[in-house]
């Protein structure tokens, strides 16, 4: 077992699977050019070393060619990962993404796979509008890509080679404040979430959330950072008496209905908590289809916690109070609980 | 450069093919027995046939909303053409790409790409591709001079070239994007000459006459086999139909389109053929018959396949 | 009273717009070349004859370069109404639309307005899945802008007239299959809801649904071509009993929850019909938003009847299969009345 | 040409102003008293100067993820952006926007625009305007080297040329796109050669001499002015400090760094003033008091302006 940050163990993901695999290389800008950063968070830092910059290839800013690139390299026997260095620059390229990745196996009537990973740092961090937004939801609504959010060290590293050998485009979003990235690279206000990673090798299969912490009275749904604010809350909330059931769901397409029915059939309540701004955000989705599928268990409103629907402001005390605190979950279970 | 007799009759029949090909589904479309909606490539049968004919199916080949004559070209069959223009399950994407998505990515074709310059990131995919398995294989990439003005176009010229990759990007200048006449959205004369901004070869090519296109072809996919890099040909062409089905091209100066369009690709081939003895008027029939055979032969086998179940729709989003 | 149809409708509120401002002004790729389409469903056709080429101005094929010049000149006094031939090129523009339209004013704090109106054709037409898309969920997922459904000829011309005037971006969904377009750009299986327009000048407010049919026994919320379908469904219920009421909430952002929630009052049963993919579709918003404030209303599961999951296909039978038509939306309904 | 002693001392004292203010942020950062991050412009001072100084407030500009010199040279008043850098209510955009968002839209600085390249499409719009409101107002739009590989630059640089706008493209070529040189990315010599491709006048410009710059700039502005259309200009300079906060510049050749630092046009400008007689060593001290002066008063009053409430955040999402 070793310790892993989260930007560790994408990395070593990423290792292992380019030796395993010579048709697997990384693209992007940045992302290990000899004295740079190893990408803005440095997951692929110090692996040109290894691989040659052949299959560590540093692009030019040109976003609409890395992600087509990309899509054209895994239609025709390579895997790409591509990189962008901050989630929000996928709107710059998402007619690739949209109209040609997510799109090729299905207009080509399933004769051709499209196995490419595209990973995005998503998350606010006191750098303002144009990078901190959290996509999710635009993603989720694109058929034809897997969407994974991998919130700890173990996932982040099992889940990303479950990305890297599936057939189709997988979407990673990476959160900025769960990297650990070292030196540098370090931000602040970040959380570090080591964990233990086995030294033998582990997939980890999409559409399988998992149960961060057992409770009672709610539950609450949370993805990435969240799932750290959400246990914060619990903890508020357990001295209050109220118990909290947090449920990770670790990859948003597919998305594991089945562990969230189960829970609610115990707690009948849900909350969903996400940094993606409400209206519309991966959240609703969610909601949706609990009130459709799961309306039965329910003893209350579906209670979604989500950025408020703003860009993300730039003064930090502004921006601590768009994106969901803890104190924020706790009140809206506290809510919940008398409703 | 002179081609063979065998080559010359060849390519004149492909590009009979594609024009007849073509023809044949516009009254097909007039007599409203065919779904969607087309864009038809008569008048720029050599572009496709001179630029592919060289290729083997491992090398690739990316088009765009206009695909039939590269398609055909290509060696997508005709008969999984036609049967995809009906919608029929026995089409080259059973029905679910259609007319814009055309393609076969066994014989290298990959489904159109509909999206103006879309198609040119995905080449530079696809040449990255080829390079990094350590193949001598190429990619064709089509585009309109319409497409010249995306975003897409840039980032892919200036990729293509830093990494040398084996990309033959083809611009057919057929002097107008839908309705818009090249002359208004874009100040130089020659589309080739931005492929200097990217310190790539750039040349400009009668795209109506199939040898020299092929001859260009030739000398490009000599240096991208080679690892010398991309090269881009802009074919001076034009198209004889409107830009979509039912267009009547109101937009177009009578002059220019009457000066065009006697400057038909077939009929320059046919008399290069007759005049250097490459092929007899009989000869020529004979084929020009064959090809109009296996037309309505496709027809048939269009017709007579079976529609996709409608939950087939279901299907193939993930592979 | 005229009888306009939506292309007229619409053309008719760019024309009364541009002769009331001249700051006014439309953008977009075939706009109104002389002898040419007026716009891939006639809507600018002509206009160029009254106010000249500059003002009608036909650009290139460059999309980021359409939608940034509507930012660039609507943050400097004028007023663009920016057109994309069919929806699914929103993607390439994207970055311009989430990034800079939509967080300008924030961004400035307040000192900049971006009147700026982008008009998009969704639908599916038989042209393939890239021609075809419905994105109003992946625009009501960004703050800062505004979307609008127009799905009658008075609609069209009352709300594009308000988007015009309106201080900040817009974001127009029109549908192909409503356009009543004539001559060459006729759509086949395109209704043609041809409808009564005053002759005097009327603006129609953000915000405000309308019912288009009353019903006693389910709500259904529909916006464009699904209005019209969920109609049908409507006459097939109504004689096997069950009562409709029809709300056609003509704007996303703003959205009228009120309206929703009286009618839900009394139905205590809700549909949503778009023809926006499922997953994350706009209707997954409204599912969720009234599952929270609305849960005491309902006594069944909120049914979201929409595009199944897959990037529209051609042949037209998987096309019709895909898109809602009248006789899901009846059988939903029949299926919901029974739970 | 030859600048006026009035104007030469004015521009010193703006590039002053400039290199002063990073650097005071540069330390507060290390301090870590300051929210963010920064791109700075440290060593690219005679860029923002020499390319703004003879416009007027009605004059646009748009700017970069690297704007703080843009914008002073610009106008926009040193208080309200060290305010904004403190993320303070007082600052130019209220705090929402923070140090890559920089801008005062009263004297024609655009918010910045962070994303690389998306300022260009917007200048094109600001062009546009100007031209239709038949103003003789003119923008200037920034953009570093990297961003001439955006799909935007194209897009750009193409509709500015065909409609003949009143923009002047300012590409701050300072060698490097964050880590990336920038023949990595690109295979010709001058970037400026690319807007041949669009039919626009293009030229290489030292780009940290001020003079040459305004001189470059002041051709460029009257030919906008009288309605003959945009132009490119390539300045090659140097950033005397790291991409963004916390970065050594690692991937940086030592050589070139020297060779480049040793080239700062704080010097080179203050040099031409002694030896053309245009200011006394004393002039120069006493005006460079004046400014740390200043800069130090702006801190002062950024330090002592109000935080936004938290809940203003919900405001000014729609005008
Ligand atoms: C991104 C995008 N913008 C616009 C269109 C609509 N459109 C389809 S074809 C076409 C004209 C393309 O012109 P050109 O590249 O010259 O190709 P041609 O039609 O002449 O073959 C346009 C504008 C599109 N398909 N994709
Ligand atoms: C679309 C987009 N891609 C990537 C980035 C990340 N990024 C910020 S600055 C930068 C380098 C820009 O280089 P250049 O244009 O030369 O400007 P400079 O930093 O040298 O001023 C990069 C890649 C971004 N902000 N936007
Ligand atoms: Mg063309
Ligand atoms: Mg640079």
């Amino acid at each position: 077992m070793a310790k892993l940050s989260i930007a560790e163990a994408l990395r070593e993901a990423i290792r292992e699977e380019m030796r395993l695999n010579e048709r697997v290389f990384c693209l992007g800008e940045d992302i290990d050019v000899d004295g740079g950063f190893g990408g803005a968070f440095t997951v692929t830092l110090g692996l040109s070393k290894e691989f040659g910059h052949e299959r560590i290839l540093d692009t030019p800013i040109s976003e609409i060619m890395i992600a087509g690139a990309a899509v054209g390299a895994a239609m025709t026997g390579m895997v790409p990962i591509a990189d962008v260095q901050y989630g929000d620059f996928l709107f710059c390229m998402m007619d690739q993404l949209a109209n040609n990745a997510a799109k090729m196996t299905y207009m080509s009537g399933g004769a051709i796979k499209v196995p490419m990973v595209m990973r995005a740092p998503v998350g606010a961090t006191t750098r303002g509008a144009q990078h901190a937004q959290s996509l999710e939801g635009f993603f989720t609504h694109i058929p034809g890509l897997k969407i994974i959010c991998p919130s700890t060290a173990y996932d982040a590293k099992g889940l990303l080679k479950t990305a890297i050998r599936d057939n189709n485009p997988v979407v990673v979003f990476e959160h900025k404040l769960l990297y650990g990235s070292k030196g540098n690279r370090a931000e602040k206000s970040a959380l570090s979430p080591v964990g233990e990673v086995p030294d033998e090798e582990y997939l980890i299969p999409f559409g399988k959330g998992v149960v961060r912490r057992e409770g009672r009275d709610i539950t609450i749904v949370a993805n990435l950072l969240m799932v750290y604010r959400s246990l914060e809350a619990a903890e508020i909330l357990e001295n209050e008496g109220i118990s909290v059931e947090i449920i990770d769901p670790r990859t948003l397409v597919p998305f594991d209905y089945d562990l969230v029915i189960e829970s609610i059939k115990k707690t009948s309540r849900l909350i969903i908590v996400e940094e993606d701004t409400r209206t519309n955000g991966w959240g609703a989705e969610i909601a949706a289809q609990i009130a459709e599928i799961g309306f039965y268990y329910l003893d209350a409103p579906i209670v979604r916690v989500a950025s408020y629907d703003v860009p993300i402001p730039f003064a930090p005390v502004m921006e601590n109070f768009v994106v969901p605190s803890a104190a924020r979950i706790a009140d809206a279970a506290k809510k919940l609980m008398k409703s | 450069m002179k081609a063979t007799k065998e080559k010359i009759l060849s390519m004149y029949k492909q590009m009979f093919l594609i024009r007849n090909y073509e023809d044949k589904i516009y009254f097909m479309f007039l007599e409203g027995i065919m779904p969607g909606t087309i864009h038809q490539c008569q008048g720029q049968e050599a572009c496709a046939v001179g630029m592919l004919f060289d290729l083997s199916k491992d090398d690739y080949m990316t088009s765009t909303h206009r695909p039939a004559g590269h398609c055909l070209a290509k060696g997508v069959s005709l008969d999984s053409m036609m049967a995809e223009m009906f919608a029929k399950s026995t089409g080259c994407c059973k029905g679910k790409g259609g007319a814009m998505h055309t393609g076969d990515i066994s014989v290298g074709a990959l489904p159109a790409i509909a999206i103006t310059a879309g198609g040119m990131p995905v080449a530079v995919g696809v040449g990255l591709s080829c390079k990094m398995r350590k193949t001598d294989n190429v990619v064709v990439c089509f585009l309109g001079d319409g497409a010249s003005n995306e975003g897409a176009f840039h980032e892919s010229m200036n990729a293509a070239s830093i990494w040398n990759l084996p990309v033959i990007f083809v611009c057919e200048n057929n002097l107008y994007g839908a309705s818009t006449h090249i002359t208004q959205v874009i100040k130089i004369e020659n589309i080739a000459d931005r492929a200097a901004g990217y310190g790539m070869p750039g040349e400009v090519v009668d795209g109506n006459d199939v040898l020299k296109v092929n001859d260009a072809a030739t000398r490009a996919i000599v240096r991208a086999r080679n690892g010398e890099g991309p090269t881009f040909l802009e074919l001076k062409t034009y198209r004889r139909r409107g830009h979509s089905r039912n267009d009547s091209c109101g937009y177009r100066d009578k002059g220019e389109e009457k000066e065009w369009l006697e400057k038909d690709p077939l009929t320059i081939c046919k008399n290069y053929i007759l005049k250097n003895n490459l092929g007899t008027v009989e000869e020529i029939d004979s084929l020009e018959k064959e090809v109009l055979k296996s037309i309505e032969a496709a027809v048939e086998y269009a017709k007579s396949s079976p529609s996709p179940a409608p939950e087939e729709a279901l299907n193939n989003v993930f592979y």
